[in-house]
């Protein structure tokens, strides 16, 4: 029996199984907050988790956060450092993982978050924040994103967050996750590692602006248990960041 | 040495036209917004802002047309995404042209880092392989004199004034500070003058008992500021909760350059000063916001 | 992940022969004395010892056998002067040869800090035109990108492990320090395994309840051990003044390979622990040293 | 009226006088820290103190310390930061005065703590500390020694804290404070500012290894004034520091 879930939801369950127990993770907000509370509620309860502002935590905030700065955030946390001191031990090599966003991507997993001229006219963006130093520096990265084909361009206008490049030192994209789908980028091209369900092939590559291999054998998306989706409800339990209007499953 | 000021005081004295002032250094808490609503009141011009995220506390300086130039890694309001201020002044040059110096969070940190560690500037291999680094004005590729892979130079950058929103400092501007650091540290260090704003001004005493608390030595500070509730709608740990809806208010006023300035006049230049603005918030809201539960910290002996 | 260990464990286990050790890091107070007399219990051998200046600590190290390097600022006996030990081993080899790479506080300091940072250098300005940084191993001239006067490059080090001693930490490894920190919080980022040393383990809720006061995320650290008068004769504010005399009669007793022998078995080789240490020290010379008093740091309010 | 005061009493007062009102001083132990406490309890009211382990005080501890780790100089410190910080702080040029000593100095003011041949076989001494960092980057150096001809000589075998030399970019040897006498280091010669009461030139000429400037009309050190010896007292009680021999006055 499976409950009703939102893509949302079925994002951060995705973004969760990207963490592994143990593993040191650079959390930021929204989903990825989701998931590393899910992902120490269920498989990784050693996991801990980094935010750029200087905040090291081992749970999640007990109450709802808006920003990773809101006080609930420092509440329970491990350790309250500096910016620097967090970005050091990043630079180090002691992150495993990382999740970063943007408002574009391109095959090599670079995300553009600065300023695009995709619809005609430039369009200034409030630019990195910390996600080109996680995809920089952190053993791997995550992305997640909204899959539209005004996102997914086959060059974005300016790398804000490095992808995979010539020369790089470590990490690099292992994983998109989107609103369609789970892609693998570990090699440097978009492959489909699963659909979420009820997403076709062709969806995908309508909404996506460059190749992209999609395999006939890609599984479905596995759907949230209904104990991940007590979890996420209960972290988010106005939908703040996981409700959508596409119900789904 | 009297350091205690009005924040207009402080602001008259200390803010010069020209000048680049970091805030908003704590990122999402502790952005000292009742200084930034006295710098726009007291019509400072070609400012450069220096910060790490900014929140909408840049946004609201840009749109009031006292900004030359952004040194930042984000610019915008964390709640509602985009900065509308930002933008029109980035792309349409409206109500004035600004330039941006875009960094990430950590080439803006490594840059006023290396300022308060008194070098020229600190290697760093962030950003190798991106846009940000590529021709940046104060980022240069360079080598490892021990054979390693090449890294980038951060340059140092200083700023003339950090305005710094703290929980307690004494007379003499040693400054506690607990909760979100970010980059008030280093910009305290790295400043020409450090202005400290905070909610109680404590006896030495205070101050004196937990030392190590002190993240910031009264002989950096040029200004001591008290002032309750100065970073409000931002958060103060243990003093005051983050005001969502002004966030949102700001962004859905600020879409439109005749927003933006029904905005401003409303919560900046109609108002006298900070109390005015608590009071125009009203008491409810405050009553709302303002933290009475204890959570303290497990003492901390420092019996010799 | 279990971290609790015994002292006996924990050397055991994380130093080995060859390693390069980091200790004494808060300079002369929380030096891990007790981590110190069980490695040369453990007869580890050939050494490298890492630290700002390390008081008697290095100097029993270096007299007991253990130790092949010493990498510092200062290596002797702040109350009594030279380091006996220290300088037999230098001057004349016994008991055995030992290779000084010598450095001031500042470059020590910015060689852990570097590895800290995950950087193969730190610039700095310090030791120009003196005798430390010419032909140094680790140190090499290096210019200004930007145009600026020449600077000197400072080599990251890497420990081995880090010895730590601090007032308190969770069975995570989450450490409290207050007081004196020295270079405590470098060595621990920059060490590939910390091993912090305790005079109480509390429970999680006494930690998270300020996470400011968390130096050390348990994360980086490998091993807990739980040691109260751990670093006796050196002081931990809060908990034990400094023993003055222990280090006068130390000096004493080392001016002579005989008197260091014999000082190392009546103190190290023929006690089984710490706590026959203690014991050795009589319960009259610990009640003189235990603080008693209390006072408290100013209350921090952590509340949401 | 005068009293009676020992050699490192009067030391102890000239240390003092070499510290400006508002001054940021790289402070040190022993006389230094002495000269520190007396400078703020007279003429420096405003002065801070910086000491190399990271604490930053404007006053000098309550209690006796031997050590500038002790428990007493913490209680009361202003601030209590890392060894990096406050040498930052230095290099910075914040730091107005620092206060060295060491086992040998030379003409141009380059003190030696590391090693020396002086007296034919090799002695290893104890090392820099902070002291190279300070004779380094303060804005300029106060050197305090024991005026000995072994330790005053033509050349140093080996430059711990380095003094005047081409090229310096900032402060260097100003004032060296001896047991015989205070002499004017500024210009990179020696040259006699005073000779402690009782001392002949012929004196400071027989204890010196170099070549030494002393003017005809070299004053005498002023002595302490009764209020001066009873502050030193009121903090080095048992005369730890300050205890010598030698009464004179």
């Amino acid at each position: 029996m499976t409950s009703r879930y939102t893509r949302r939801e079925l994002m951060v369950v995705a973004a969760a199984r990207e963490i592994r127990d143990h593993e040191v993770v650079f959390v930021g907000m929204r989903l990825p907050l989701l998931g590393f509370g899910l992902a120490k509620a269920t498989h990784a309860p050693h996991a801990i988790g980094l935010f750029e502002n200087g905040v090291i935590r081992d749970r999640p905030a007990e109450a709802f956060i808006y920003t990773m700065g809101d006080p609930p955030n420092i509440v329970g946390a491990v350790a309250c450092l500096g910016l620097v001191d967090v970005m050091s031990l990043l630079q180090q090599g002691r992150v495993d993982v990382g999740f970063i966003g943007g408002a574009e991507v391109d095959p090599l997993g670079n995300l553009n978050t600065t300023r695009t001229s995709s619809s005609g006219a430039l369009t200034r963006l409030p630019g990195s924040g910390g996600a080109g130093d996680i995809a920089s520096l952190a053993g791997r990265t995550v992305l997640i994103m909204e899959h539209e084909p005004r996102r997914f361009r086959e060059r974005v206008d300016y790398v804000t967050s490095p992808g995979h490049f010539p020369g790089r030192r470590r990490g690099g994209p292992a994983t998109l996750i989107t609103t369609l789908g789970v892609f693998d980028l570990s090699t440097g091209r978009v492959r489909a590692a699963s659909l979420h369900p009820g997403v076709t092939p062709q969806q995908v590559r309508e909404a996506t602006g460059f190749a992209i291999t999609i395999e006939d054998r890609t599984p479905a998306t596995a759907i949230p248990t209904a104990d991940e989706l007590a979890y996420i409800r209960h972290a988010d339990p106005d939908g703040f960041w996981t409700g959508d209007s596409m119900k789904t499953g | 040495m009297k350091l205690k000021r009005s924040l207009r005081e402080a602001i008259a004295e200390q803010v010069h036209d020209g000048d680049a002032i970091a805030l908003g250094l704590a990122l999402e808490s502790g952005i000292p917004f009742a200084a930034v609503h006295e710098i726009i009141r007291q019509q400072r011009r070609d400012l450069t802002l220096i910060g790490p995220i900014s929140d909408m506390a840049f946004d609201q300086m840009i749109a009031a047309g006292t900004v030359a130039k952004v040194i930042a890694a984000w610019v915008g309001n964390v709640a509602g995404g985009s900065g509308y201020g930002f933008r029109r002044a980035y792309e349409q040059g409206q109500p004035r042209r600004i330039v941006m110096e875009d960094h990430s969070n950590f080439t803006v940190g490594l840059a006023l880092k290396a300022a308060a560690m008194g070098l020229p500037y600190l290697p760093t291999f962030t950003g190798i392989g991106g846009d940000i680094v590529r021709g940046h004005p104060r980022i240069r590729p360079i080598g490892d004199p021990f054979g390693g892979p090449d890294l980038l130079a951060v340059g140092a950058l200083r700023p003339d004034v950090a305005i710094i929103h703290v929980q307690r400092a004494d007379a003499q501007g040693n400054a506690h500070l607990w909760g979100n650091l970010g980059l008030t540290v280093e910009a305290a260090y790295a400043a020409r003058q450090t202005i400290v704003i905070c909610e109680e001004v404590v006896p030495e005493a205070v101050i004196r008992s937990d030392p190590n608390r002190t993240v910031i030595p009264g002989f950096l500070v040029s200004a001591v500021v008290e002032e309750p509730g100065g970073a409000l709608p931002s958060s103060v740990q243990g003093y005051w909760r983050r005001d969502f809806e002004p966030f949102l208010a700001y962004h859905r006023m600020s879409r439109t350059p005749e927003g933006v300035q029904s905005w401003l006049r409303e919560w900046v230049l109609d108002l006298p000063d900070r109390a005015a603005y608590l009071q125009h918030m009203g008491e409810a809201n405050l009553a709302r916001l303002r933290v009475s539960e204890r959570r303290p910290a497990a003492e901390a002996n420092f019996a010799p």
